[in-house]
């Protein structure tokens, strides 16, 4: 149901409370919580300790970048828009916010079941560009519009295909709503069936969150953290939440999705804590898996990402339906689905192994004074 | 006064905010955030008749996708291109038109025999249903204005790139 | 896509690994004896008085003229306990100019100045920077105290 | 309504331009159509303090300009008042200046490596790779010269010390480890596609241009140009090892960082047959004058810096000063060619190509 429209005023308004309270406490937490191991994982990746000052191991070293934050001037540029220039970052929160609500943790936890759940957060978040437009737009710094319009071309390159890998999904589950894709993999998750999907929709996650592959709207080389330029103290912490935010948003979307939430292994009889837990650890599992790859990657040129999602990603989501489609209608057994999607990723992958490694390089070698005598223990000195 | 009525008056209000924040407004900018606002109070309102499906197509493609493009455009103009108010000689002519379309929208309102009024009930359309009356019931007049939209864009592209000779392949 | 899975597997690699940075104001390492931090005037702890005769060497060739020496008769030399006739009277160093390049080390006749290589060399943060200017007495204090042990090649 | 280029500013306090560099950018939508390079924010007049300057004082300003590749600087320097002087360096002193320099070479590449990946859009993962490798040499530098960043410890005539006794040793421990940072970093960086696709065919500079835009070091080597001067004006005892020269084929910032990684390679394998071949003796010659007084003379010493030719260019009129002092800096010059190189491009891509040139701003103003 989408509103309870038969509930009595006095229970709905407090309903509600209780569901934004939930949400609020997830949220905050969540992202506090997700800054400190952000950076705990960039540091070790990068051999240094991370945050070490605050508390314990730094656990508490957010909560203070927070305080800090909440405490310092809210400044905004003279030249700049006034009122959008300050909406803006609320823009880029709500839509963060509100998906949380189609989301079920457990068979029995959620803030509301939805019958379109899958498509409610699809569709929700990707409102939050028109916040990165308003926030490129009216902070009147030239790095911010470039960043502002990068976010808005990212956003319909990466939508599409995002949207086709679900829609692929669904159409195998034969239901939008979270629960049921859930329930459906009870015996074995839909990532097995679908990896060309999966990967698809890990890509065009990653472009959503902006992560490092795809942080173009934001490149810190190049347009300096783009719209947020401009921004500082509290309206600067509300942008960071909100991406916090989605990126549990995504990883919990996929985990529900892909990786059989809180069902899969241990079936439907399972306690709600052991269900709580399989939830949380396939979603820290899918959190932990975008800050590798943000910390292991380069950034793709705008025109690139582009490219890759239209040229690439999107023929591929369309070649996954078009094999589901065909297991569907004809009926084949289940199996199928696992080859004919892996065979479609394999493909992929060497097609862009075969177009990126086309022209191998090679340096010509010049030797100089090849008269001069290089000892025998050099050699065996260095290895 | 039940909670759906509340409900439908915050967002028919919102609606109608939006919609005269997009005439009044004196910066194209505001015009389209404000056109965002109508469109998603607009989805709101679908809600309220259960139809979420159609709730989210409009916010997915019309406060999503369509106002990109606009956002976009007016974005990478500046300011003191955009005439300050838009008046114009044709203003009685404008005002004549809106005036008649929207004498007629009510009149069509007020005389409807809406089914479902009496009871308070809304039907509901399931989706199934949506899906095969768009892909087997009318799919030939679905992919024709599907069509119609594609020459379009193509049309579009070609007469904005058409005083650009030297731009080669991106 | 193998090259990023390479990519993914050298950073995981590397995460495995201990962190090669530390905790810095809570560990410092080991500084080199030959560091080089800022120039300090060193103690002749046999006759009770400075090495340094203020004989003007090192001002001279300091390359951004970070020195200034003022030199007096030695007190100690007229009661014949000190073979220096003449000593060090006054020493600033402004440690703000000081470019560090060991030159008045070099050229210092009587070994009498060395760079310091003690952590309390480069933990020199002041508010002002005119506490950066530093007179005879603080210059000494390291050696006299017997906090340092100062490395002048040959 | 119209389409306008836009003119943005990028720098002088900008993340990726590798110091107070800044260009103005004019460009139509994410395209660059021009650029404006402006430099002078770090002038410091190194040049002119060091015509203030006797012979030895004026070492501390030589590490100063290319604050990457400080003993290349000391070694041109040095080199220019050996010719004015008619100094004859002792053996150890060149097979130490030898060692040191290449292990400033790798260091100052590693850099590159690093910051290169912060260009391309790592989020400091690669930066942090090359620190750890530049550290492991960097200790070296400060077990023997007492200084990690201006060690000023080349003179003119040799050393200002010898090095520690367990240099030799130190050196060799640390090779193996440059080694596997130079296979991290590669694995990170070079198979990347990514990398590949940000950095193919991105800044191309021809030969011809490479030539006559007076580029050096790695960058007219990636241009396909054989032109290394360690090989071609034989200095020092460059012509006692064997080495290869890395030569690219396309002249693009895949090349350029492709030349690079195997410069590091090379410079390994010269420090380790310099450690090898390193004498006994001393390191500064018998008689050398207390004062160091030149004739009526003009020099010009080049050597392979870090970035490409770094050259003294010194007019003596007598006396212990010199009456004129240029310093010819590979930085400036490869700069020089950033507008060719930049224009038609997209904005991301001028990034990654002010980083391919590999700048030090200190070596451009001076």
């Amino acid at each position: 149901m989408m509103l309870a429209l038969t509930y009595d005023v006095g229970n709905i308004w407090l309903d509600s409370l209780l569901g934004l309270l939930a949400i609020i406490v997830l949220m905050t937490v969540g992202a506090l919580a997700l800054i400190w191991l952000e950076r705990k994982v960039s540091a070790r990746i990068q051999m240094r300790l991370g945050p070490m000052r605050v508390g314990p191991y730094g656990l508490l070293q957010t909560l203070a970048d927070a305080v800090k934050l909440v405490g310092k001037e809210d400044m905004r540029p003279r030249s700049a828009d006034r009122w959008v220039f300050e909406l803006a970052p609320f823009v880029v929160f709500v839509p963060a916010f509100v998906a949380f609500v189609a989301i079920p943790f457990t068979r029995d936890w959620a803030v509301a079941f939805l019958d379109l759940g899958l498509f409610f957060i699809v569709a929700v978040t990707g409102l939050s560009f028109v916040g990165f437009l308003m926030a490129g737009w009216a902070s009147d710094n030239k790095y911010a519009l470039l960043g502002g319009l990068r976010a808005a071309a990212q956003l319909i390159s990466y939508e599409i295909p995002m949207v086709l890998s679900l829609i692929a999904v669904t159409m195998i589950v034969g239901s939008l709503n979270l629960s049921d894709i859930v329930i459906y993999q009870g015996r074995v998750p839909l990532f097995v069936w679908q990896p060309l999907a999966f990967f698809i929709f890990i890509v065009a996650a990653l472009a959503e969150l902006e992560r490092q592959p795809f942080d173009i709207p934001t490149a810190e080389s190049e347009v300096v953290g783009g719209p947020f330029i401009e921004y500082s103290g509290i309206r600067w912490s509300i942008f960071y939440l909100a991406s916090y935010t989605n990126l549990i948003v995504y990883s919990l979307l996929g985990a529900l999705v892909f990786l059989g939430g809180w069902d899969w292994p241990l079936g439907r009889e399972a306690g709600l804590w052991l269900q709580v837990l399989l939830t949380f650890g396939k979603t820290m599992f899918l959190i932990l898996l975008f800050m590798w790859v943000r910390f292991a990657m380069p950034r793709l040129r705008i025109d690139q990402l582009m490219s890759y999602c239209w040229k690439v990603l999107i023929p591929l989501a369309f070649l996954q339906i078009f094999l589901n489609g065909l297991v569907l209608v004809y009926g084949w057994p289940d199996f199928t689905l696992l080859l004919t999607s892996g065979a479609g990723l394999l493909l992929a992958g060497y097609i862009v192994d075969r177009t990126v490694r086309a022209d191998p390089r090679t340096l010509r070698m010049v030797p100089a004074n090849p008269g001069a005598a290089e000892p025998a223990a050099a050699d065996s000195a260095g290895s | 006064m039940t909670v759906a009525q509340v409900i439908f008056y915050v967002v028919a209000a919102l609606a109608v905010a939006g919609g005269l924040g997009v005439v009044l407004a004196k910066h194209a900018v505001y015009a389209a955030l404000f056109l965002i606002v109508a469109l998603i109070a607009v989805a709101g309102v679908y809600i309220l008749l259960a139809s979420e499906f159609l709730a989210l197509v409009q916010i997915l493609i019309y406060a999503g996708a369509v106002t990109v493009l606009l956002l976009f455009a007016l974005m990478l103009t500046r300011t003191s291109d955009l005439p300050e108010a838009m008046t114009g000689a044709q203003w009685p002519v404008a005002g004549l038109v809106a005036a008649l379309l929207g004498g007629a929208i009510i009149a069509t309102v007020t005389t409807s025999d809406w089914p479902g009024d009496e009871d308070g009930m809304i039907t509901r359309v399931p989706f199934d249903d949506l899906g095969s009356a768009l892909f087997q019931q009318w799919a030939v007049p679905f992919e024709i204005a599907s069509l119609v939209l594609f020459v379009a864009l193509v049309g579009a592209i070609v007469l904005a790139r058409e005083d650009e000779p030297e731009e080669e392949g991106e | 896509m193998l090259g990023i899975l390479k990519s993914m597997y050298v950073t995981m690699n590397a995460m495995m690994r201990k962190p090669v940075t530390i905790h810095y104001p809570d560990h410092h390492r080991d500084v080199p004896q030959r560091d080089r931090a800022f120039p300090i005037l060193l103690w002749d702890k046999e006759v009770d008085e400075p090495f340094c005769t203020g004989c003007h060497a090192c001002e001279r060739a300091c390359p951004v003229e970070c020195m200034t020496v003022v030199m007096k008769d030695n007190p100690l030399h007229a009661d014949g306990k000190s073979e220096r006739r003449k000593i060090v009277d006054q020493f600033w160093i402004d440690y703000g100019r000081c470019m560090r390049c060991n030159i008045c080390v070099e050229v210092c006749n009587f070994e009498a100045i060395a760079m310091n290589n003690t952590w309390a060399g480069h933990e020199l943060s002041k508010f002002d920077r005119n506490d950066l200017v530093l007179d005879l007495d603080q210059l000494l204090s390291q050696h006299k105290q017997g906090k340092i042990d100062a490395w002048v090649p040959e | 309504m119209e389409t306008v280029d836009i003119n943005v500013n990028m720098g002088p306090q900008h993340p990726s331009t590798h110091g107070v560099f800044r260009m103005v950018l004019t460009i139509d939508g994410e395209r660059v159509m021009d650029v404006e390079p402006h430099i002078g924010y770090m002038h410091r007049g190194a040049e002119k303090l060091s015509e203030e300057m006797d012979y030895r004082q004026a070492i501390g300003y030589q590490d100063r300009t290319d604050y990457l590749a400080q003993f290349m600087n000391e070694q041109a320097y040095c080199m220019a008042v050996e010719k004015l002087l008619d100094i004859e360096v002792p053996e150890r002193a060149e097979y130490i200046r030898v060692i040191l320099c290449e292990l400033n070479r790798i260091a100052s590449h590693f850099m590159f490596l690093g910051a290169f990946g912060i260009d391309l859009g790592h989020f400091g993962t690669s930066f942090t790779y090359g620190f750890r490798e530049r550290e492991h040499i960097q200790d070296i530098f400060e077990e023997v010269t007492g200084e990690r960043l201006m060690y000023s410890y080349f003179r003119p005539g040799g050393l200002v010390w010898d090095v520690p006794d367990n240099f030799v040793q130190r050196v060799r421990d640390v090779l193996p480890k440059s080694r596997q940072g130079l296979q991290d970093l590669d694995m990170l960086l070079t198979g990347n596609e990514i990398v590949s696709v940000r950095s193919r065919g991105v800044g191309v500079m021809s030969a011809e241009d490479a030539v006559s835009w007076g580029l050096s070091g790695p960058l007219l080597r990636a241009a396909g140009v054989e032109w290394d001067l360690r090989r071609d004006k034989p200095y020092s005892i460059y012509d006692r090892f064997q080495y290869d020269i890395p030569v690219g084929t396309h002249g693009d910032v895949y090349d350029r960082y492709l030349v690079r990684v195997e410069e590091v390679r090379q410079s390994i394998r010269i420090v380790e047959q310099a450690l090898d071949q390193l004498p006994d003796g001393p390191i500064m010659p018998e008689k050398m004058p207390r004062k160091l007084r030149g004739p009526e003379a003009e020099i010009y010493s080049a050597v392979e810096g870090a970035r490409g030719e770094y050259g003294i260019y010194l007019v003596s009129k007598g006396g212990d000063k010199p009456y004129r002092l240029k310093m010819r800096s590979p930085s400036f010059c490869n700069l020089s060619a950033l507008r060719d190189m930049t224009i038609g491009n997209y904005v991301a891509d001028a990034v990654a190509i002010l980083g391919s040139i590999d700048i030090v701003l200190g070596c451009v103003d001076r």
